[in-house]
């Protein structure tokens, strides 16, 4: 077991999935002799070659187009979105074809690829370098989102998206790449399967569903509101698409009072479906009426720092909110 | 040109069957349409010069095929069959391409590498790159065929597509039918420039080729296989050819084209010139002729008779295949 | 006031307002000499010149990027996009560029342009060209998303639209273009406001919120259900974003059960925005948990007569849910 | 090329003093940065050449911008000032690009007609296109110019951009300033092909020109504009330049530039290279330079201690601006 940063895992899981599959590759903009530029691919390209670990063109259409292609052929390709802001050139192809391949065609071809895109705001970033962009994917049949929070999720997640058959939005909070530090199990087969939920924390008196850098922010508004005795149970999502909506009711049920906090804006945000898939199934858990926390709705974080830190979820601001909830 | 030496009799009339056998089966399929038994229809004619020249010069055994939605002679060559086409365009389940999920002529088809296309026109481009990487570095001398049309060079992807063929030198071929219209809008109010130029711009090779000639093609697409399969880099092919029908069974072109632009058209009509041209070499006479229009007309009629007993899709298999695991996913 | 159908009220609409203010422009492709592959801007070429109405190229991003410029330039541009599945190529104009200009600029900027958009399904168009898209766009912030159901709304709500100072995603049902044929009070200055739904249909027993086609099938479900003597509330939400909170609140509060119906999928789909607002605003109105009703989970409606019927909603399948509610 | 004939000296000086103006700012942008005060920066050094020589071929009070981020000399040529820039870097609420809401040099400025722009590269093209579409639907006389980098070009907006204004012939000119990396990704891996070839397949002229010498660069955009303005369609104008510095502050190029090509370009730096010219043809002597400098440096210091001072913008105002209603729009 290593310490290990949420970057370093992401890293470690790569070199493992290159080295254990010949027909795995990797493509995007400066992701060879750079190492990309956060770094998550670095070393790569000198080991494994220019061929496996490629830098493209400065088209993310053709990124994804071309890794369809070489999907459709019976690579692995893993294909990287620069800035998670960058991916619109890329929705036609990620929607209308690598979304839908498989059904398409009845199933006679596949589309085994993982789209591993780096987003998130509070780093000083401005309004095209924060973007959270789950909101367009989630309801995309075909595609399987994953937006894991911890290293050992990112690495289990990660190994599991590469071996998938089918494709994988692979969602990294850029916040976290160096943030968020932990003990890590590599080099193990034991996976972290796509579409499972985590209960990161046991509670009594109010249910937080979570994911990505915003669950750490919990954690922590949690640990202050804990000097109060108010407990909380934290679900991490971890998979946003399909959601694990058992792992959604039992944690619901488990306190009747729940409070959603992400970092993407609130109205179109992925917390509207989780709270929807709440009123109609679990109603009956509920003894308060649910409540979303998340973004402003804005288009992105503005650039200026008091700007950003007023668009970005405070630890204070969810612990009032939970204070909120559990007195009501 | 002369014909001599370039193909043998035999792919000569090779050629001319399978042109002969896209064009009646598309004439069936909008007589079809016209009786109120396919509610939608494309169409291949005028286009069929280009496209069977065009498959003539591939490994079709081992090449890769992207094409677009008029390509029926290609696939027929490719390998479909015309009951596979008539499976489709009455929403067969069997059908090859997409088991009913897709309007006719999104063509399909594992058994024969023909890529899955969709109908946001030009993403088969980047698709076809993607097959020529994998290829190359999977050490397969297969080539590329990706195909669209003059109107669908102009979107962001097929650019992209280009450029990354071009940087990477990958056995790629981009085809382009033009038609001059992309449903109503003609060239000039299309394109900038002329079509085979772009490639200059990507760093390959480009050229404009008369697409009611099937000879010409070949030759064409001959060279570009060549340079593809010999690491010589991608070719832009840029075949001009008539649309002799409306872009589709639900448009009306009188709207946009006059009498006149449609009889010239016809003139061009690249089925009839290449009988001519055949019968003025003595490579066919019209008893054959008749004899191979009659096998035709047998051979669709018992294809359609098949397809059209063949089962609809059943709607309980609506949720099939979105994933490997086939999660039965349902309307809650 | 004359009979219209939802196409002819559109098409009314585009010829006033181009006749009114000589820097309103449209652009598409098709949309001149062809009048559109639907018809709706027919004649509209010859009465006002090819200048302002303009056939464009086959690309959708530049349609959009180029009425970004004219508007900028200080005109007022109403693009088509030909087919809501086509609107893809075009998503990181609207989305990075559109809907921010404004904001992005504090104020200097504007980008006031209509973007008309035929969308849904049930015309034997197959994956992609029968796809609800909205779910794409109603979290975009600083865009405005629009889907009349009716002819007069269309003709109001256009007309607003085009004198909107900020963008605004036009939403036309294609199956309505014809199918639905009323009463239009045209040449009036009387448009529908932007952002106010409307009761449709007043009751007691349920209420049920819709919008577009699927408006016209609850409309046939609440016919169904009143011979059995449950009266049915319906809501036409008319726009989607920025959505009428107060109008779905006391729609609510009318019944105390609420059932969202959308053609759109269930997961991802608009309901869920819905279902949340009610649930955080509306909890104390609600004696039964709310329901979604909407596509399934699937990638657009499949080309073949039986699986597009398997797909779309039908007014049968509306009455037996909202028996079920009201009976609950 | 004589210089004779083509520029008077003031015009010459003018180019040096907006050069030097651009790479003194600059400098001290990135001083900022390393000193902690600026988080994010990028440079235009290396590029001034291309943009003094561009910015004078057009009426900068009546012809449209649609720059990227690297045109610091362009924007400061067609109105900004130092002190609008610093503002900028500092992100401060009277910045005039966006209030502090962008990343610096994300330029925009109503009052000298710089269209607004983004970071996804490359969407700024169509804007031009129907800025110049506008321009001429309104009777005006107007050019646009646009530009973007070399590696940007590959993106399919840059392609359909191209494409309508090379269709309908409009006045944009698209600048391409070449300085041979994406980042860290070289022009070999980037482009098929020499990017002012791509003109001629849009049907539009193209060239290529050494980005380094503002004279050249001049003469080239002087036709351009000439040919924009007398309705004779786009041209693609490709200014080959140094990249003097890093992709931006967060780049190490050390891991991908070896130590020689960094020298090699560093030989290429137009500001040092066009002094030297003037001072060949005897328009520019060393006390002009001392006193030139000094007059920058001193007014860089006021501009510097102005943004310095400027308020941050107000928390409270993030709202503002989404819509002309500009209702408040809360975290709810
Ligand atoms: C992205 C996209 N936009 C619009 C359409 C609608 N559409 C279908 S075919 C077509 C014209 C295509 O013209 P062209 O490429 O010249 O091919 P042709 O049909 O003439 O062979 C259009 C606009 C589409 N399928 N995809
Ligand atoms: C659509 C998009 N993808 C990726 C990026 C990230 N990015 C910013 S600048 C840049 C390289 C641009 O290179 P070039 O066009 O040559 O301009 P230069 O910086 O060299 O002047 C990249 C990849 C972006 N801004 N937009
Ligand atoms: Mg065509
Ligand atoms: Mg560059």
């Amino acid at each position: 077991m290593a310490k290990l940063s949420y970057i370093a895992a992401i890293q470690q899981a790569l070199a493992e999935e290159l080295e254990r599959d010949e027909d795995v590759l990797i493509l995007g903009e400066d992701v060879g002799q750079l190492g990309g530029v956060f770094r998550v691919t670095e070393g790569l390209q000198a080991k494994f070659g220019a061929e496996r670990v490629m830098d493209t063109p400065l088209a993310e259409g053709a990124i994804i187009g071309v890794a369809l292609g070489a999907a459709a052929y019976g690579l692995k390709p893993i294909a990287e979105i620069q800035f998670a802001d960058f991916i619109f050139p890329a929705i036609n192809q990620l929607i209308s074809e690598v979304a839908r391949l498989r059904y398409r065609s009845f199933g006679a071809w596949s589309c085994p690829m993982v789209v591993r895109v780096p987003y998130g705001g509070g780093v000083h970033g401005g309004l095209y370098h924060s973007q959270c962009i789950e909101q367009f994917f989630c309801g995309v049949p075909g595609l399987k989102v994953v937006a894991p929070a911890t290293p050992q999720d990112a690495y289990g997640l990660l190994k599991s998206a590469v071996r998938a058959k089918d494709p994988v939005l692979f969602l990294e909070h850029k916040k976290c790449y160096r943030l968020i530090v932990d003990e890590v199990v590599t080099q193990c087969e034991q996976l972290v399967p796509i579409g499972k939920a985590e209960v990161k924390r046991v509670g009594e008196d109010i249910t937080i569903i979570s994911y990505g850098l915003a669950m750490h922010e919990v954690v922590k508004a949690a640990e202050l509101v804990a000097e109060e005795d108010i407990s909380v149970h934290l679900l991490d999502l971890r998979t946003l698409a399909p959601l694990d909506r058992q792992a959604i009711l039992d944690a619901v049920a488990k306190t009747g009072k729940v409070l959603i906090v992400h970092e993407d804006n609130v109205t179109g945000g992925l917390g509207g479906e989780i709270v929807a898939i709440i009123a109609e199934e679990g109603f009956m858990f509920l003894d308060a009426p649910p409540k979303r926390l998340g973004g402003p709705n804005l288009p992105a974080m503005p650039y200026s720092k008091p700007l950003e830190e007023g668009f970005m979820l405070r630890k204070e601001v969810i612990a009032e909110e939970i204070r909120r909830l559990v007195r009501a | 040109m002369s014909d001599e030496g370039l193909l043998t009799k035999e792919e000569l009339q090779q050629i001319y069957y399978f042109m002969l056998l896209g064009r009646k089966l598309d004439e069936l399929v909008w007589q079809l349409n016209r009786a109120g038994k396919v509610p939608f229809a494309v169409s291949c004619q005028g286009h069929e010069a280009a496209q069977a020249g065009t498959a003539l010069a591939f490994k079709r055994e081992l090449d890769w095929l992207c094409p677009y939605y008029r390509d029926l002679v290609l696939v027929l060559m490719w390998g479909q069959s015309p009951r596979d086409h008539l499976l489709s365009v009455l929403a067969k389940a069997e059908e090859p391409n997409s088991a009913g999920r897709q309007m006719p002529s999104h063509f399909g088809d594992r058994r024969y590498r023909i890529l899955s296309g969709s109908s946001p026109v030009a993403t088969q481009a980047s698709h076809a790159v993607g097959l020529a990487y994998a290829a190359r570095m999977k050490k397969s001398e297969a080539v590329v065929l990706t195909s669209c049309g003059d109107g669908s060079i102009n979107q962001g992807e097929w650019h992209e597509a280009c450029n990354f063929a071009g940087t990477h030198r990958l056995p790629v071929i981009f085809l382009v039918e033009n038609n001059g219209y992309a449903i109503s809008v003609p060239y000039t109010k299309q394109t900038g420039g002329q079509i085979f130029n772009r490639a200059i711009g990507y760093g390959f090779h480009g050229v404009q080729v008369d697409g009611t000639d099937p000879l010409a093609v070949y030759q064409e697409m001959r060279n570009a296989v060549q340079r593809a399969r010999t690491g010589e880099g991608p070719t832009l092919v840029e075949a001009k050819v008539p649309r002799l029908k409306p872009h589709s069974t639900d448009d009306d072109e009188r709207l946009y084209r006059g009498e006149q632009e449609l009889m010239q058209a016809r003139e061009l009509d690249p089925v009839l010139l290449f009988k001519k041209r055949l019968e003025g070499q003595g490579f066919w006479q019209e008893a054959e002729e008749q004899a191979l229009v009659a096998k035709i007309q047998l051979s669709l009629k018992e294809a359609l008779n098949y397809a059209e007993q063949a089962d609809a899709p059943d709607p309980n298999t609506i949720a099939k295949h979105l994933f490997a695991e086939s999660a039965a996913v349902t309307s809650k």
